[in-house]
């Protein structure tokens, strides 16, 4: 059941993610009926099965792998508002 | 000799996302000539510490390096590095600071990485060098790949202190 | 690869001490230059630290500087800086030193000091660097005259850290 | 009484030390007869009167002054050999 008058959140993925799960940028359409449960970004990880097989519910969010909502890091429990971008990010390597 | 308390400007903040090889000791100079014509303040540049980094000839498991190729994350990896550098600057009092990075696919022997910071004391120009590096190589966006053989591997975490 | 152990060469250790004005990033890029000239050594220069004192505008008790006189003792004092920077390269396994010092009359905004430390990671450059600033502040015969209204007056003491 | 066949050591005074003598560079004779105790550093330095008045025997060396003998820092006690160069070298004030 899709709601297209609510704007989708933007999910992002890096590095060793985005080649994993063969993407890097989605629009996801959140659960927005009234009384759902507000999807978190640990929910999503699970939904889009980011660490399993496609097609199947997937594992948990590694502590390895940090959350960015709106470009800023957040909590892997942080509830998603419609139009956020959200981004899974791999152990940063720089420097 | 005034009566009023002068407060303390914010540090001035340089952060570069650079996409082709630079020389940091230009990137130092005009960083230099910039803050010398923001005004004359030799008081808050009496100290000035800066690190370059460069890309070893070899991978982490010891083969030939062709290239680094270095993946960021686009308006967050400048804001992180800013806030970062403003944090940094805070907490030591420092005066200015620049942080250059490469993005994109840096070969052998060019800069990936400068820092430099002007401080009134050298402990703070210093520490804040050493502070900002470790933090970027943390809580920056940015993810290395290694080519080598025609075959790229991601780096699985940072080079030992 | 190879069944003999290399041995590892002294790091080569450049000490100048300058009676005129000089430019830290000309310093550095001749520098640059003559450790790349003896060979390309990409591996030992991935991590480079730098140091730049200048003089301040004031006194130690606040009055307008007119310039800063240092005195040394010819002689032991570029054997001293050489001893230090070699002990510090040799305790931190860095790959190549350099330290400018000026001597005689330094005025406000001049560099009076230079540290340059080239190794192989990171801690090692910063580590040494710093290490080394101390070491010849309080180990290598200098001593400033500070030049205000037209009098001298001897320093006492370094500024803190 | 002098030796003029034994090489005199070479005293030499920095920065306040050196404005305060008056003087920067001296040639001083040790005693040199047979049986006569070495002279060490800090011996020279009340035998010249570095830091009292003239002509009376000086205080002791102050714990800030180091020693340099021929150009190289050592103990105020050691024993000086003619033709040494001794250097008297107030607190450094360098970088």
């Amino acid at each position: 059941m899709t709601h297209p008058s609510v704007p989708p959140v933007h999910v992002r993925l890096f590095a060793g993610l985005r080649e994993q799960a063969g993407w890097g940028e989605r629009l996801i359409q959140l659960d927005a009926r009234p009384g759902a449960q507000r999807t978190t970004a640990a929910d999503l990880w699970r939904q889009l099965a980011l660490d399993g097989g496609p097609g199947e519910e997937g594992a948990e969010l590694p502590a390895t792998v940090r959350v960015a909502i709106n470009q800023a890091f957040a909590a892997p429990d942080s509830p998603l508002s419609p139009g956020d971008e959200v981004a899974f990010l791999p152990p940063i390597t720089g420097g | 000799m005034s009566t009023t308390s002068p407060v303390r400007p914010a540090a001035p903040i340089v952060v570069q996302l650079l996409e082709a090889p630079f020389q940091p000791l230009e990137r130092l100079a005009a960083w230099q000539r910039s803050l010398a014509a923001e005004g004359p303040d030799a008081t808050s540049s009496a100290a000035e510490s800066h690190f370059i980094g460069r890309v070893r000839p070899t991978t982490a498991a010891g083969e030939p390096l062709e290239a680094l190729e270095l993946e960021h994350y686009p308006g967050m990896t400048e804001a992180q590095l800013r806030s970062l550098a403003e944090a940094c600057a805070a907490r030591h009092g420092a005066g200015a600071v620049l942080v250059a990075h490469r993005v994109g696919r840096v070969r052998p022997g060019e800069a990936i990485v400068l820092v430099a910071v002007q401080a009134d004391r050298r402990g703070p120009a210093l520490r804040c060098v050493q502070e900002l590096l470790e933090d970027l190589k943390h809580h920056a966006p940015f993810w290395k790949r290694e080519w080598s053989g025609g075959r790229g591997t991601w780096v699985a975490g940072n080079t030992p202190l």
